[in-house]
């Protein structure tokens, strides 16, 4: 067992956004300068329905402390529908990592359209105080290494 | 009242669950009211008084016990102000830090007449004192 | 392996006072597959670009990212510009340093680190990245307008002017929409009749314009410039080329019970009928339920007096398929349904009307003959009480949460004429907020208060109790004088709330348009492209995008027939190639990306397929990439990862994911 | 069939006709009213507050006892409906409430609400039927003008009692067409007679009756029927047009042909 | 089973069937295994007992490419899985002759094993024909008994039910064995802490030898190619033992099945370190119950599935965290 270096904890954090709105909204948080710590990084996808629950799976592996995922408000959906189906893959996804004991903290979705600069801002930055306060994931990574 | 108003704004808000910036000032309560003469405080003036946080008024007021509960501004509030909820919750207020204050033990058995039902004196109970 | 050219931009300082530009081209140089990197003042300036162009050029870059903007502001520029230089570009990526980075972080050495993370997400990206290129559609040179009321003459109008073929669908036998049954229209006071007939006869009469009236829109497939529409003409029982229009056989039709939908149900009509007088066409229709040769077989007198033997029983509906570049929706609106309204006893009294209601009564074709009369007892009424907002502005589901927009205007305008035609009659109208933004409005309603002496009370009513008399009694507030009002009225006359027709969300569900809460479709941009649908092709035309009054609606046609044209205009489209594929032999043909994919575009197809070696035929997803809109849907669902979006592959994004998290 | 059935406290005293006309009609139809055990008074008025808990127990055991028994409860005061209803209602959809008030009770399974809360006239529309009912009349009060007097605690908030459109409502006018007289519709039939006010306010709850009155009277009805002791005392109080009050139990019974029967069942 | 066996031959000799998709006995007296049957003789070692845990449905989907109609075998439950195959075209209705064979609940060896019985000769009790209370049992060491309760499968405990979803006819009387609730163990997971829960499933799926197995048999799992094994995610790591697949395996398996998984139990009962993955299956088919309302898997394939469906009000991801 190593001791653990006593460095500040900076998470990583992967926020999958929708092209249309909550892209949108992340750049509109840009121009208003609404600041959200850099510790969140952004990957664009046409839409919230593009987002496979193995992305999410794959970053918290690859050490991500948690990651977000924001599409179109329900209803506003550029492709009509997609952010309903990504909602129950989430819901679905998200409520089995709690199952398998991952802080369920560390996965969101919220919905933030185009003119929700401040949203995004705010949600971004609540967000990683979470993820700070639930500290390093390490579960996943651990998941079947025996102790 | 010796909390702060607006304290007891926020409570008369919880207790309620009414959120008095949902009032757009339309008036249908006040036109819907069946004591509306007798109070001193009209409903739709009793939404403001609380977004204002303007409790002492409030507590002080006729209104409080001249409301009927009928429900008719809550069924028919287009905003789901229903002011009714706020009136009782100032009531509670009231009747929780002053006990019985409306209606004394004393004065009851001059009211009564002999077809009157129980359920008036344990309704009048339930509404005038803690 | 790629060759990668990473193009870093100051963006004055907008990037530059926040991050170290040298220190992300430095850090960029050590990422696999860059084999150049610079950074420049503005990438986006014509020497930024040409800087670009020239490092293509020079060593031979296979792919390039720019770090700068957001790629919602120059995607575009940098894709155009690498095109020029020979580079394919969908090959170029942005790494967005601009708004996610430099503009929301103040520590510099945060910031850098954090502008070198997303360039070498986008370099990871970049590496797996494979030339796309658009395909090309075809445009139908013709248009489809459904719903034949202002709006969707207007809209047809303007693109038959500029020389393209239009098709308008309306669902009732005539043309004419809402607008026909108005008497007059505000601020001007013309009657609704004479401006809008003319406009009908322009339509009918228009060689470019044809008109599928006593029809609907049955089944819309394919995509913007490409659409195949089923028109289900119903069967009208009379002949369109014989009848004469003379009316004969409505006169003697036997079935006059049915309310008639013109006139609101204030009256009847008969069972073969046109709505109105000027109806286009002015031929009838057989109402089927109400004609007694139709329910039980013995009747046919409309047949035995038509001289032009247009009558025929045996009309079948028909449907007509047809090829559009563009759709034009114009379905309008309706009054809500009163019945969570009750305490103004609209379904208790006759004399609690509508506003629409009362149009029919003062217009002199309407049941009255225009003479205002209550229709309890036709008596002539001398107290009336307007009722504003009735429906609009709830927020507690018995009503809309919209304000209706149009009420304010059109009460002022029944007040002001009544109390001119009638100046014995007191009229009173009850309302929240007097809401007339627009040219001459304010000044119109203020004459119906200065010079016509509408008495308008700030506060809205809480009941309306029919009395034994016949009065109604009005329970109301004054807000202003602080007092409870109870009025007797002769009539009372609620603005009801308008909705969209209840039709329209079966048509947006074909046309896969968007369509929010109230069911009014929503624009490509609120502000920006108001006229248009999300849904390429689609474009939205009078109150089924949101209330409007008459001038706004016209408006708003007119720059919808503007779009379209635009559309029209073209010869060819280009489309997104950003779209899904589905390899073949991964494909399971188990049909659930075809579940989930919002615009029909995949089928399946029994496939010969070679699979190392072995030759089968498989059922197989197809992609049909002109109506994939590239959303991802289907590469989720897909259980063996067989789908896949090209410009946003499954190893395109998790190479991003993994150079975030390295 | 058998129902929970829930008096409350003015049944026992002052409104004893209403209960045992309904008792009796009950057995002439085919249903049976057992009641509920050690009940409790409602309290007459639901406390709206969002924070009363004590308040709303009496409801709640009430409730869960039939839950228990797996009946539905049925009432037939109105106040007595109101409170349960609405105390019903929490249960089921406001999870403090329902947490609170289980942690109070400590009951073997907690209560969320399960039990379906009738009004005696609901039962009528809902589970009997007014054509049946029609059926089983053997006195059919031909030519008698009534108009029903619904007040205010049957009806509103129409979202929670559900009972009709608490604007428009028809079903006492469904059950008068029923036992076979004339319904009279008037304006004020859903209007509040003053409730518990008339204690204190005598003149104020005196005034709303006497527009109820004189409306009901104006639009040609004889008499009035109502479910509510309250309303009956208020609407008697009236000192306008005198209109006789009766419960609405006292004409089914009669209608039923049992009104003779009502003093064996009481017992 | 004789009844079963004489209605075999008779299709089989008649061409109404080209083979038959049964269980061969084994060379021990509980593994009984898979088999195709094309003549009369080979159909000496068909067999049908309590042992015929193995869901046959699979299987047709490969008997679905043969030439001529291939008679299947299967169990109320496995009926389930047919329907959903048969939902997602990957099996050919005109291909099959089922019969829907009777079932009184499976037999779990590994159940009879730990009880301490070792050295198993031969069993009795476990033929189809008599649904026997309690099985006999030779072993090495003297005759044994074991309550037949006792020693079925954790999957029939939770039974489906006694009727056949789909078949062309029906051959022995079926029971409705559920004796406990189907959900429990979830529960129980669901109410542990996070510390727990983690320490639960680490311990479990360390056990995991990526035998594959568990995928192999899943009805659900039939892509032609596994996503584990293509290069469309970058997921196939072989070498790397702490590599993606290895961790995220049982996840994004149980992700995969969510919605169209029938919880025929086939994972867990395969499992050769004896991981409840149908824990995973359970858990999704809980939420969706909860979330999106019941709904079975294969039992009418019109209806639509959890995860290609939705309703505009649909929970929030957030319920996760407010379910507590």
């Amino acid at each position: 067992m190593s001791i653990e270096k006593n460095e500040e904890f900076r998470p990583k954090i992967v926020a999958f956004c929708c092209n249309w709105c909550s892209y949108a909204g992340a750049d509109l948080a840009g121009s208003s300068r609404l600041t959200y710590p850099a510790d969140v990084k952004i990957i664009r996808v046409p839409c919230s329905c593009r987002v496979n629950p193995m992305f999410i799976l794959r970053a918290f592996e690859k050490g991500a402390d948690g990651v977000i995922m924001c599409g179109c408000h329900p209803g506003d959906c550029h492709y009509s529908t997609g952010n309903y189906y990504a909602r129950r893959r989430m819901t679905l996804l998200f409520s089995m990592l709690d199952f398998i004991g991952v802080e369920n903290g560390r996965t969101r979705v919220e919905w933030v359209s185009a003119a929700e600069g401040v949203k995004f801002s705010a949600t971004m930055n609540e967000f990683v105080e979470k993820i700070y306060s639930l500290g390093k994931n390490v579960r996943l990574e651990d998941l079947r290494c025996r102790s | 009242m010796n909390k702060p108003a607006k304290k007891q704004a926020e409570l008369i808000r919880e207790i309620s669950g009414v959120n008095p910036l949902k009032c757009m000032k339309c008036g249908k309560c006040s036109a819907t009211c069946p004591s509306y003469d007798e109070m001193d405080i009209k409903p739709h003036q009793f939404v403001s008084y609380v977004q204002n946080e303007n409790i002492e008024a409030l507590v002080q007021s006729k209104t409080l016990w001249k409301c009927l509960s009928c429900f008719a501004c809550v069924e028919r509030c287009p905003r789901d102000v229903r002011p009714g909820k706020l009136i009782d919750a100032a009531r509670q207020i009231v009747v929780r830090e002053r006990g019985a204050d409306y209606l004394s033990p004393d004065e009851i058995p001059e009211l009564l007449d002999p077809e009157l039902p129980q359920q008036l004196l344990v309704s009048a109970f339930r509404r005038y004192r803690r | 392996m790629q060759r990668i050219g990473v193009f870093v931009c100051h963006c004055g300082s907008n990037i530059a006072a926040t991050v170290d530009v040298k220190k992300v081209v430095e850090m960029a140089l050590l990422e696999p597959g860059v084999v150049h990197a610079e950074d420049y003042q503005y990438m986006c300036s014509e020497a930024g670009q040409a800087k670009i162009a020239a490092a293509i050029r020079e060593k031979h870059l296979t792919g390039i990212v720019v770090c700068s903007c957001s790629p919602r502001m120059h995607e575009t520029t940098f894709r155009k510009a690498a095109e020029r230089a020979g580079l394919n570009p969908y090959m170029v990526e942005i790494a967005n340093i601009r708004e996610h980075c430099s503009w929301i972080h103040k520590d510099m050495e945060e910031a850098t680190k954090k502008a070198v993370i997303l360039a070498r997400a986008a370099i990871a990206k970049v590496n797996l990245n494979t030339p796309l290129k658009p395909g090309e559609s075809r445009v139908t040179k013709r248009a489809l307008v459904i719903g034949g009321g202002i709006a969707g003459i207007q809209t047809a109008l303007d693109i038959a002017d500029a020389g393209y073929e239009v098709d308008i669908v309306e669902k009732t036998p005539s043309i004419g929409g809402r607008m026909s049954q108005l008497d007059k229209t505000f601020p001007t006071l013309d009657c609704s009749a004479c401006i809008l007939t003319p406009k009908m006869v322009e339509a009918a009469a228009h060689e470019k314009i044809k008109i599928y009236t006593y029809s609907e829109v049955e089944k819309v497939s394919g995509f913007v410039g490409d659409f195949t529409v089923d028109i289900r003409k119903k069967a009208r029982s009379v002949d369109m080329d014989k009848c004469t229009g003379c009316g004969v056989c409505q006169e003697k039709c036997p079935s006059r019970k049915t309310p008639s939908e013109f006139n609101r149900g204030l009256n009847t009509r008969s069972a073969i009928y046109t709505p109105f007088a000027q109806a286009i066409p002015n031929v009838p229709v057989i109402d089927r339920e109400h004609c007694i040769k139709f329910q039980t077989g013995k009747c046919g007198v409309c047949a035995k007096v038509c001289q032009a033997g247009a009558i025929d029983y045996g009309q079948k509906d028909e449907i007509v398929t047809e090829k559009y570049g563009a759709i034009v929706v114009a379905t309008g609106f309706d009054t809500i349904k009163l019945d969570n309204y009750d305490e103004y006893a609209y379904s208790q009294s006759k004399d609690v009307i509508t506003s629409l209601e009362l149009e029919r009564i003062m217009n002199a074709a309407g049941p009255t003959k225009g003479h205002l009369e209550r229709l309890s007892d036709g008596k002539a009424p001398k107290e009336m009480v307007f009722i504003q907002c009735v429906g609009s502005r709830c927020s507690d589901n018995r009503g809309k949460s919209y304000c209706s927009k149009i009420c304010c205007m059109y009460t002022a305008k029944h007040a002001m004429l009544i109390r001119d035609k009638y100046p014995d009659v007191n009229v009173t109208v009850f309302y929240i907020d007097v809401r007339t933004p627009g040219k001459n409005f304010d000044e119109f309603y203020r004459r119906a208060v200065e010079q016509y002496g509408v008495n308008y009370i700030k506060g809205q009513v809480g009941k309306v109790a029919p009395q034994p008399d016949g009065r109604l009694l009005v329970q109301a507030s004054d807000l202003l004088d602080n007092r409870q009002i109870k009025m007797e009225a002769d009539m009372v006359v609620l603005a009801t709330a308008i909705e969209p027709n209840p039709d329209v969300r079966k048509i947006a569900t074909m046309l896969t348009a968007s369509i929010d809460t109230n069911n009014f479709l929503t624009e490509a941009h609120a502000k920006l492209r108001p006229v248009e649908s999300p849904t390429a092709g689609i474009f939205l035309s009078g109150v089924c995008q949101g209330p409007k009054d008459i001038p706004e609606t016209v408006e708003q046609a007119g720059a919808a027939a503007v779009k379209a044209i635009g559309l029209l205009a073209k010869d060819k489209l280009l489309t997104n190639p950003c779209t899904a594929q589905s390899d073949i032999l991964l494909c399971n043909g188990c049909s659930t990306c075809a579940n989930v994919c919002p615009y029909g575009a995949i089928t399946y197809e029994d496939k010969e397929v070679n699979d190392h070696g072995i030759r089968e035929t498989r059922r197989v997803a197809v992609v049909n990439s002109a109506l994939c809109q590239g959303c991802g849907a289907c590469t989720v669902a897909c259980p063996s990862g067989a789908m896949d979006l090209q410009g946003f592959s499954n190893r395109q994004i998790i190479a991003e994911v993994d150079a975030i998290c390295r | 069939m058998k129902y929970s059935y829930y008096p409350g406290c003015t049944l026992r005293t002052k409104a004893k006709d209403l209960d045992a006309y309904a008792k009796a009609s009950a057995r002439a139809l085919g249903f049976e009213l057992e009641e509920i055990e050690n009940w409790q008074c409602c309290g007459g008025v639901y406390p709206l507050g969002s924070d009363e808990i004590a308040t709303k127990l009496s409801s709640v055991r009430a409730l869960n006892e039939a839950k228990e028994k797996g009946q539905e409860l049925v009432t037939l005061c109105s106040a007595c409906h109101h409170v349960i209803k609405r105390v019903n209602d929490d249960m089921k959809h406001v999870e403090d409430i329902r947490t609170r008030a289980n942690n109070y009770m400590q009951l073997e399974t907690p209560y969320a609400g399960e039990t379906t809360v009738l009004h005696y006239l609901e039962v009528l529309r809902d589970r009997i039927g007014f054509d049946v009912l029609k059926e089983k009349v053997v006195n059919p009060l031909t030519g008698r003008k009534i108009g029903a007097y619904y007040g205010c605690l049957l009806l509103r908030p129409g979202s929670v009692m559900a009972f009709d459109n608490p604007e428009n409502p028809t079903i006492i006018e469904d059950f008068i067409r029923a036992i076979g007289a004339e319904p009279v519709v008037y304006p004020y039939r859903n209007e509040c007679c003053g409730g518990y006010i008339s204690l204190k306010e005598k003149e104020l709850s005196k005034n709303m009756c006497d527009t109820i009155m004189e409306s009901a009277e104006g639009f040609g009805a004889e008499m009035l029927i109502t479910a509510c002791p309250l309303c009956l005392y208020n609407l008697n109080k009236s000192t306008a047009k005198k209109l006789p009050v009766y419960y609405f139990t006292e004409l089914l019974a009669e209608a039923l042909g049992v009104k003779d029967a009502k003093e064996e069942v009481a017992k | 089973m004789q009844k079963l066996i004489d209605r075999i031959r008779e299709l089989l000799a008649d061409g109404t069937v080209a083979r038959v998709l049964g269980w061969r006995t084994g060379d021990l007296p509980y593994n009984p295994e898979p088999a195709y049957f094309e003549c009369e003789e080979e159909l000496q070692d068909f067999v049908y007992n309590g042992f015929c845990g193995a869901n046959l449905s699979k299987y047709m989907i490969e008997a679905s490419r043969l030439e001529g109609k291939t008679l299947v075998c299967l169990k109320p439950c496995d009926t389930y899985s047919f329907n959903q195959l048969l939902k997602e075209h990957r099996v050919d209705r005109e291909k099959a002759y089922i019969i829907g064979v009777g079932c009184k609940g499976k037999l779990d060896i590994e159940k009879i094993k730990k009880q301490g019985i070792k050295g198993i000769e031969s069993i009795s009790g476990a033929e189809i024909e008599e649904a026997a209370e309690s099985l006999t049992i030779q072993t090495i060491y003297g005759e044994k008994t074991c309550a037949y309760k006792d020693a079925m499968l954790e999957r029939c405990h939770v039974c489906k039910g006694k009727e056949h979803q789909i078949y062309d006819e029906l051959i022995g009387d079926s029971s409705d064995t559920t004796d406990a609730d189907r959900f429990a163990q979830v529960r129980r997971i669901e109410a542990m802490s996070p510390q727990e829960k983690f320490a639960f499933f680490q311990n479990e799926l360390s056990k995991c030898i990526r035998c594959n197995a568990c995928r192999n048999v899943c009805p659900a799992c039939s892509c032609r190619k596994c996503v584990f094994d293509s290069t469309k995610f970058d997921s196939s790591q072989k070498a790397n033992a702490d590599s993606f697949e290895e961790k995220m395996f049982h996840i994004i398996r149980a992700f995969h099945v969510a919605g169209r998984c029938t919880d025929c139990g086939e994972c867990s009962r395969v499992c050769p370190q004896g991981i409840p993955l149908h824990l995973f299956n359970r858990k999704f088919i809980k939420d969706i119950n909860e979330l999106y309302g019941e709904y079975q898997a294969g039992e009418d394939i019109t209806a639509d599935t959890p995860l290609t469906h939705f309703t505009f009000g649909d929970a929030e991801p957030s319920i996760v965290g407010e379910r507590g």
